[in-house]
């Protein structure tokens, strides 16, 4: 029973992430049916404004210093925080909070690359045939990946929660049981709440706005929504720069639980795309279902009951589940007819 | 590509370029300092895997994301047989071409019930899962991460024993993979190698069976697939035969791709089937030209050489290079490039892909033809000419 | 033989992960390298000829040819690696490769160099088979293993935790993860503990919080986390993560326990290394002269210490040289008899042997700890304990390097 | 729209006030137009009067439908040469959105109702962008049929109630110049002659209309005008009357 | 009996009754014709013969065999051909390769023959294929690609493709919507001609012109129900005819 709880509650976190991701995919996806492979880029470039962020509050004033040399024989450097130079202990507040910070950086920094992305190269692939889209999208993601590495370089860089939000809360004990054996750090839990957060906004956008129905109309046709007045153009590049936002804000919130490094994005990308893919065409509903869907079968099938019935099980779950979904639904949990079938 | 565009003379000189591309290969490539057995062998054996996954993807339009199952299945059929009967290759590409076609079969059956994006997912998931098995689970039979490799006591049933403490190589008939003929050229060492050859020659087999179907009634039959699949059922059609023999043809192809990358170094790994390989295929086919005869062999021949010849470049070397430059200025130079050579060869090869897609969609292929029509010659001649220029443009 | 040098130049090729996961390690592999290359050639401040016991080096190249080097990419996985080795062989003309940073592939491109007839150094390579049952005449590792890591760790652990212990391993679904574990789990169960369980998790998994919970649970007090690269940051983070460091169980504090350390993961990690246990090959702090001599050539021309991978690429490189000296030829064969059974000091790991019967190198290891208040992004590891080369010694014939043949030295034609 | 009830002898006003002198209502200046490099329209050269009704007839692949399109500013085909001015609007520097915001709408020839959404919605789409023309209901009122059928989807709708969606869809919009791509086509004769009296309707509030249509008597009996496309290039331009009364001409060009 | 049975069909779709027992009887080697308003259920019957459309009840015999719940391919190869309403071609091929595929499937439509003989080896079916092109007055077009016809053009392309199938029943939608008048005349002209050689046709169409020259029969259809069935001269004549689809001022 433990057990169990404990898994959902670990299947949230990841399931967030991966509806987050399928979210904002499945928007230029199943919705400007753009094959993006840059997708997976996108979420890492937004983890990467969380490191960038850290690094410009935490940047220091180094001072050589005259007595200590380090081992090769150069002055050693003492290095303190700007930010604490400046402002004190607000400085050392706003490096210990920098990841929900970065949110503020994030979202304007990756509405504007989705706009500049979208302007400068996606626009002219929407006629194009989906092949040369994956390999446009794919240099791209590769360019991204590659400036990245050169900056950052190829390890993984922790980005810790703030102080305040690395504890664990013990649902076990808030439900009357054990204290102690059903525990979830807290930093995952806001992760959730974020992503569900993020959802909602998005959802309630589409549902009570007519957003959503013009783009779905531009792109089933393009030119008729266009011999309707619509500048159905703009609307494509104000839903790219959102989904690229959501990518963006999934990896700015994901850092603290997964050190970024400049691959993160490929690692993701398929995923990514079978969860958008199981959740059906052009079904922003479907996509989040499917994230929750696969990330929590995932957590169920790492137990060892489960491995142990199951050898290897834990590593195949989510390709099986969507080989399954997929023959028996042909259009994945919730996809629209006619959507990329072809 | 259509049907009235393709004349038998075309046709016969493109074979005939073929033929001559192989058998100078080595003295086209060595300029490129592509000239050497393992590169070489690989842009046959790659332009075979591009050729055959360019059958289903080209003429009918189902892009599979998971054609790189098929070439490692075909790699441990084929190291397989190497370990357990024989090291003559030929008993070891006959298992790889009836396992991956097996498999492709099942596979396809499958997958084929499904089209577009739904067909392209479930490829890749069953990819994934031969992948993460043979890594894992099936290790007793993919020896997992370190790879099928042949061991000193394996039984080799029909072989003699060999002298103790030597492993045994590949070969045909005892003509062994890896023996090669050395020569000096014009300053240049030219390779003549076995392996080579044999992927030569399974190549041009390869290439002329796939022009024979692009030119047959199935061939128009499965472009009317990719075209408007809906209407060909209404004309009395079943399609799934057609689709499914454009996958066991395609997936036979990969297989033997991966039976000929045993051969000529037998060793099968699983990375081979991971979904990173299934979208090089991808890649290749659609950088050279998808649709097109001789675009995915051009596009395979890039990435590889990308792969392995950008990739070695070291800033010792760019600085020899650019050494005729004063020093500030070669300095400049030398920081500016290593960017794109050496642990930047990615970078470049994501460069080209955009540049490729935004400025010749169609792929390199189309641009081969741009230039050739600048130069106003017969299309299909001049084969060596066409792929020199390809690699002078990559 | 295969690729005699004619010229007045001897080719070496540096096979190094440049893109994936290692990439950074692969980079300091290469820097390792070209600064061996240097001193080789009598270039920079001599490094380590100066310490090393074996005089027949002297700085004008080896056996009077310049060294030149050939560098590739082998993107952690065996295809490229040995498509680049080929390269090396086949068309510069290497006559010997070494480097890579994955057991998987410095056993694939060992077989590969030992069929081609050339000589094989290993870099960075852990698992047991790589001189186990995967061992080649033409290989060499100078790396430790997982079951010196073992051997050496145990008796720390035993000192530290007590004998009372119950291990819970999660260990990378791989040869180097499953010979680890089996060297641990051996090596721990010899001190008194017991093995609760040991979880197989996909090698890359990213986030590894599903097989960290059922840890919360099991009744063990100790994690053992067979995990290297990214998944060792991935996995310890997340351990601390979900609190299993502040957890009391079986009235004991939790402990994780991380056998395989390079201080470049553990600047991933960042505050989660402080206060566990693991081994390395080599640390940058060491005090003897040779280590500090390779601390200052490496960091002046750098301005950072090396990494341990960095270290052992260097020595290989320079132990690749001696031998040839020795050996008076570039003949693989002449170098494998150079290098069998050859014993030296002075390259930073105190005296050492090259073992003649799986070409392994036998020498102190060292146990460390993260280290509780670091002094700069570098400084995240304290040696805890120099273990001698005896006590993590075995037989040739031990079961967890059984199964493979040495088989007789190629030297191509 | 423009609720005068003045009808198609709208001399009686002069419209060209608002107009610099000697310029047309709408007028097509030696428009050129491709499809890639394949050169269809040849220079169609052609004014308008406001309120006008004008026939555009021709052989299948004469290029109506491409001229029809060339006007709305359709990226396909593309416009290389010449004018086309609307109300003292230059409709040749506009996309197809901006043509449409200044008051064109096509009802195009294969109805291209938008897959995926509802009869509903395709009329809303219709209204989202300004200048907004009939109210829904009115065009429910007028084709009881879409009424009926409002949350059924649009492209499963007949191939006659897809062509009243597609007509009601442009008369949501407040248009100036309507252009009808074969609007009779697949049309039950009933339904035709409801069209008919739709277009009659249309005609009475003075929107200037041009109807390509296969079924000439039809479109003559509405027209004032007839225009004669062959090969790109305008062959005939001059009253209704003039083609039912030139036996030659109409068995040339229309085979009638 | 005729060629072609229908019997007590119905079909709905959610809560619309779009087909309400519908009988049908075609006469071997006649032109029967289907006309009704907009939205009767035409072509959705014809859905039903085709197998695209299953119905809820219902018999379909065609020379023999019932046609419910086989392939829209088994159907096809059973002698059935149809010509859409909207033109369904195959956009990026030639106008030739447009009509061999049709031509192939109707030799054998099985799959096995059709493999490897290279396609310039085919000069039979290219023949025959070329024949139906010029039937249809297109065979100078032959070498275009089809999706750069114009609509009319289009049209007599679907024509040609259900004329080189040579099928014992021809299904047409509309054939002439669309269509120029003098290529309208011609169509007819050509049907009359294909009909004598005893081919039977089913057809759909609002142009009365074309049905009045060429039906011997009509069937009448109006919201799912057949309201009339009769000789052309009748209909005409049929007060409900003329009410629900005719209108006034037609002929
Ligand atoms: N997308 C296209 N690409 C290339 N050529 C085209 C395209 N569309 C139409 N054409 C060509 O342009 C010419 C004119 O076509 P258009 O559709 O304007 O004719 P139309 O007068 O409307 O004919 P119809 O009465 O058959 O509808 C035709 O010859 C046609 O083949
Ligand atoms: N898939 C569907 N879902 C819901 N309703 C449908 C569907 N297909 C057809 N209908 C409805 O069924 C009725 C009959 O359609 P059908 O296409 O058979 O008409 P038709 O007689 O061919 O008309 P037309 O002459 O206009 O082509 C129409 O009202 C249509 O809206
Ligand atoms: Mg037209
Ligand atoms: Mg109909």
């Amino acid at each position: 029973m433990d057990a169990i709880l404990l898994q959902i509650l670990n299947g949230l976190d990841k399931s967030s992430a991966y509806a987050m991701i399928a979210l904002g995919l499945t928007l230029i996806f199943g919705t400007l049916g753009v094959v993006n492979f840059a997708h997976g880029a996108l979420f890492m470039l937004g983890a990467f404004c969380a490191v960038t962020v850290h690094r410009l509050l935490s940047l220091d004033i180094v001072t050589l210093s005259a007595t200590e040399k380090t081992a090769w024989g150069t002055p050693m450097e003492i290095r303190t925080p700007y930010a604490e130079a400046w402002f004190g202990d607000f400085g050392t507040w706003l490096i210990d909070w920098s990841v929900p910070v970065s949110i503020l950086v994030a979202i304007p920094f990756m509405l504007l690359f989705g706009v500049l992305m979208e302007r400068g190269l996606i626009r002219h692939f929407y006629k194009r045939p989906h092949a040369e889209q994956i390999l446009v999208t794919f240099g791209l993601a590769i360019v991204l990946q590659e400036i990245i590495k050169s900056w950052f370089g190829a390890n993984p860089i922790p980005q810790p929660a703030p102080e305040a939000l690395r504890g664990m809360i013990d649902f076990g004990a808030a439900i009357g049981l054990e204290a102690g054996n059903v525990v979830y750090p807290a930093w995952r839990f806001i992760y959730f709440l974020f992503a569900m957060g993020v959802i909602g906004i998005v959802f309630a956008f589409l549902r009570y706005t007519t957003f959503g129905m013009v783009v779905r109309a531009g792109m089933a046709d393009r030119e008729t929504v266009g011999l309707l007045g619509i500048n159905i153009d703009r609307r494509f590049t104000i839903t790219f720069g959102a989904a690229a936002a959501i990518a963006g804000l999934a990896g700015v919130m994901y850092t603290p639980i997964l050190s970024p490094d400049y691959h993160l994005g490929m690692d993701f990308l398929v995923l990514s795309f079978v969860v958008v893919v199981v959740g059906g065409m052009g079904s922003l509903p479907g996509a989040v279902a499917a994230g929750f869907l696969l990330g929590i079968l995932q957590s169920f099938a790492s137990m060892n009951e489960v491995k142990s019935l199951l050898p290897g099980i834990d590593q195949i779950i989510i390709y099986l589940v969507a080989v399954v979904i997929l023959l028996t639904r042909p259009r994945g949990l919730m996809g629209r007819k006619g959507v990329m079938e072809t | 590509m259509t049907v009235s565009s393709s004349s038998p003379r075309g046709d016969m000189l493109m074979m005939l370029g073929m033929i001559v591309a192989i058998v100078f290969g080595p003295i086209i490539l060595a300029p490129f300092g592509a000239g050497y057995p393992d590169l070489m062998q690989k842009f046959a054996i790659y332009g075979i895997f591009a050729i055959g996954f360019n059958i289903l993807f080209g003429l009918t339009g189902y892009l599979s994301f998971g054609h790189a199952a098929f070439l490692g299945v075909g790699s441990y059929s084929a190291v397989w047989m190497f370990k357990l009967l024989s090291m003559n290759v030929i008993p070891a590409l006959i298992l790889a071409i009836l396992i991956s076609g097996l498999f492709a079969l099942v596979i396809g059956f499958i997958t084929l019930r499904r089209s577009g994006i739904y067909f392209a997912i479930l490829t890749l998931a069953f990819a994934q899962m031969s992948y993460n098995l043979a890594y894992s689970v099936l290790t007793p039979i993919t020896n997992g991460e370190t790879g099928l490799q042949l061991l000193l006591d394996d039984p080799r049933i029909l072989d003699a024993p060999l002298a103790s403490g030597d492993l045994p190589l590949a070969n045909l008939f005892g003509l062994q993979m890896n023996s090669t003929y050395e020569t000096s050229f014009l300053g240049m060492t030219l390779y003549f190698n076995a392996g080579y050859y044999l992927c030569g020659v399974i190549l041009l087999v390869a290439f002329y069976f796939a022009m024979r179907i692009f030119r047959s009634p199935l061939g128009m039959m499965l472009k009317a697939i990719k075209s408007n699949q809906n209407r060909l059922n209404y004309t009395g059609v079943n399609t799934r035969p057609y689709t499914l023999t454009a996958f066991v043809i395609s997936g036979i192809y990969a297989g033997l791709a991966g039976g000929l990358l045993a051969c000529t170094d037998p060793l099968a790994g699983a990375e081979r089937m991971q979904w990173t390989a299934s979208g090089e295929v991808v890649l290749m086919t659609i950088l050279g030209g998808a649709g097109t005869l001789l675009g995915p062999i051009i596009g395979a021949g890039a990435i590889k050489y990308f792969e392995n010849i950008f990739s070695a470049f070291n800033e010792s070397e760019l600085n020899a290079v650019f050494s005729f430059l004063p020093d500030g200025l070669r300095e400049a130079v030398v920081s500016v490039a290593s960017t794109f050579v050496g642990e930047g060869w990615q970078l470049t090869l994501g460069v080209l892909f955009m540049l490729i897609v935004i400025f010749l969609p169609g792929g390199l292929l189309e641009g081969v033809r741009r230039i050739l029509s600048l130069f106003n010659r017969p299309p299909g001649g001049g084969m060596e000419e066409r792929s020199a220029r390809v690699k002078s443009a990559a | 033989y295969t690729n005699e040098p004619k010229g007045g130049t001897v080719t070496l090729g540096f096979n190094v992960p440049q893109s994936g996961a290692y990439a950074d390690e692969g980079a300091d592999e290469l820097r390792a390298y070209q600064l061996a290359v240097e001193h080789l050639n009598g270039e920079g401040d001599g490094g380590l000829l100066n310490t090393f016991s074996s005089k027949a080096l002297k700085g004008n190249g080896v056996l009077g040819k310049k060294v030149a080097y050939v560098t590739g990419d082998t993107q952690t996985k065996s295809d490229a690696a040995r498509a680049s080795a080929k390269r090396m062989i086949e068309k510069d003309g290497a006559v010997m490769v070494t480097g890579g940073s994955s057991s998987g592939v410095a056993v694939a491109v060992q077989s590969l160099c030992q069929d081609m007839g050339v000589i094989f150094m290993a870099g960075l390579t852990h698992s047991n088979d790589t001189t186990g049952k995967d061992k080649r005449a033409n290989g060499f590792r100078h790396f430790f293993n997982a079951y010196m890591s073992g051997a050496a760790l145990a008796p720390v652990l035993k000192a530290n935790y007590g004998t009372d212990r119950k291990a819970y391993h999660l260990t990378a679904d791989y040869t180097w993860g499953w010979t680890q574990e089996e060297s641990i789990a051996a090596s721990t169960e010899a001190i008194g503990w017991t093995t609760v369980k040991k979880v197989r998790t996909p090698l890359g998994a990213g986030d590894f919080s599903q097989y960290i919970t059922p840890v919360l649970n099991s009744g063990a007090d100790v994690l053992i986390l067979n995990h290297y690269g990214r998944d060792m940051v991935n996995s310890l983070t997340q351990a601390v993560q979900f609190g299993l460091r502040d957890k009391m169980v079986n009235g004991k504090k939790f402990e994780v326990v991380v056998p395989l350390y390079s201080r470049l993961m553990a600047q991933g990690a960042g505050e989660a290394v402080k206060g566990i246990f693991g081994s390395t090959n080599w640390h940058w702090t060491l005090q003897d002269e040779a280590s500090k001599a390779f601390v200052k050539s490496f960091g002046q021309k750098y301005g950072f210490p090396p990494s341990q991978a960095a270290q052992t690429c260097y020595a290989q490189a320079l132990l690749y040289a001696d031998a040839a000296e020795r050996a008076g030829t570039f003949d693989p064969c002449g170098i494998v008899k150079a290098l069998e059974g050859f014993e030296f000091d002075g390259l930073g790991n105190g005296p050492t042997l090259y073992r003649a019967e799986d070409h392994q190198c036998f020498k102190k290891v060292l146990v460390v700890k993260g280290k509780e208040n670091p002094e700069s992004k570098f400084d995240l590891l304290e040696v805890v304990d120099e273990v001698p080369a005896e006590q993590v010694m075995y037989a040739p014939d031990h079961p967890m390097f059984a199964g493979g043949e040495l088989g007789t030295c190629n030297s191509g034609a | 729209m423009t609720a005068s009830s003045d009808v198609a002898g709208s001399a009686a006003v002069d419209p060209r006030a608002r107009r610099p002198a000697g310029s047309a209502y709408f007028s097509c200046k030696d428009v050129h137009s491709y499809y890639g490099e394949s050169y269809i329209v040849q220079g169609v050269d052609f004014d308008i009067a406001e309120g006008e009704i004008v026939a555009l007839l021709g052989r299948n692949g004469a290029g109506k439908t491409s001229t029809l399109r060339t006007i709305a500013r359709t990226d396909v085909p593309e416009l290389r040469q010449g004018e086309i001015w609307l109300d003292g609007r230059p409709l040749h520097t506009m996309k197809a959105y901006e043509a449409a915001g200044e008051g064109v709408g096509l009802v195009p020839e294969d109805r291209r109702i938008i897959q995926g959404l509802t009869v509903a919605e395709n009329l809303q789409l219709a209204q989202i962008a300004p200048p907004v023309g009939w109210s829904i209901e009115r065009i429910y009122e007028l084709f009881p049929r879409l009424g009926e059928r409002r949350n059924q989807e649009g492209t499963t709708l007949s191939g006659g109630e897809q062509q009243m969606l597609a007509i009601g869809r442009t008369l949501a919009r407040d248009i100036k110049l309507l252009l009808l791509d074969e609007p009779y086509e697949g049309l039950a004769p009933v339904i035709v002659q409801e069209i008919e009296r739709t277009l009659e309707q249309i005609k009475a509030i003075g929107i200037t209309t041009v109807i390509v249509e296969q079924n000439a008597i039809a479109a003559l009996r509405l027209a004032d005008r007839a225009i004669i496309l062959d090969t790109g290039r305008v062959a005939f331009d001059g009253t209704a009357q003039e083609v039912l009364d030139n036996a030659e001409l109409r068995q040339e060009y229309l085979a009638i | 009996m005729g060629i072609l049975n229908v019997s007590s069909i119905n079909m709905h779709f959610g809560g619309l009754q779009a087909l309400n027992n519908v009988n049908l009887d075609v006469r071997q080697g006649t032109v029967h014709a289907i006309i009704g308003p907009n939205g009767a259920g035409k072509s959705t019957l014809l859905n039903c013969f085709v197998g695209r459309l299953t119905p809820d009840t219902g018999v379909v015999d065609f020379d023999g065999i019932s046609l419910i719940g086989l392939k829209p391919h088994e159907i096809n190869q059973a002698g059935v051909s149809r010509v859409f309403q909207t033109p369904e071609i195959f956009g990026d091929l030639s106008l030739l390769e447009n009509v061999m595929i049709p031509a192939f499937a109707k030799r054998d439509g099985s799959y096995r023959q059709n493999l490897w003989a290279p396609l310039r080896g085919e000069s039979k079916i290219r023949e025959r294929a070329m024949a139906a092109l010029a039937d249809v007055k297109m065979a100078d077009k032959a070498g275009m690609i089809a999706n750069t016809l114009s609509r009319g053009d289009k049209r007599r392309l679907e024509l040609a493709m259900g004329l080189v199938q040579e099928p014992k029943l021809l299904l047409l939608d509309e054939p002439t919507a669309g269509m120029a008048r003098a290529d309208t005349n011609a169509t007819i002209a050509l049907l009359k001609e294909i009909s004598a050689t005893g081919l039977t046709m089913v057809i759909i169409e609002h142009d009365m012109h074309v049905v009045f020259s060429l039906a011997e029969r009509i069937t009448v259809l109006a919201q799912g129900t057949v309201i009339a069935e009769d000789e052309p001269a009748k209909i005409k004549g049929h007060p409900k005819v003329q009410e629900a689809y005719l209108g006034g001022t037609h002929s």
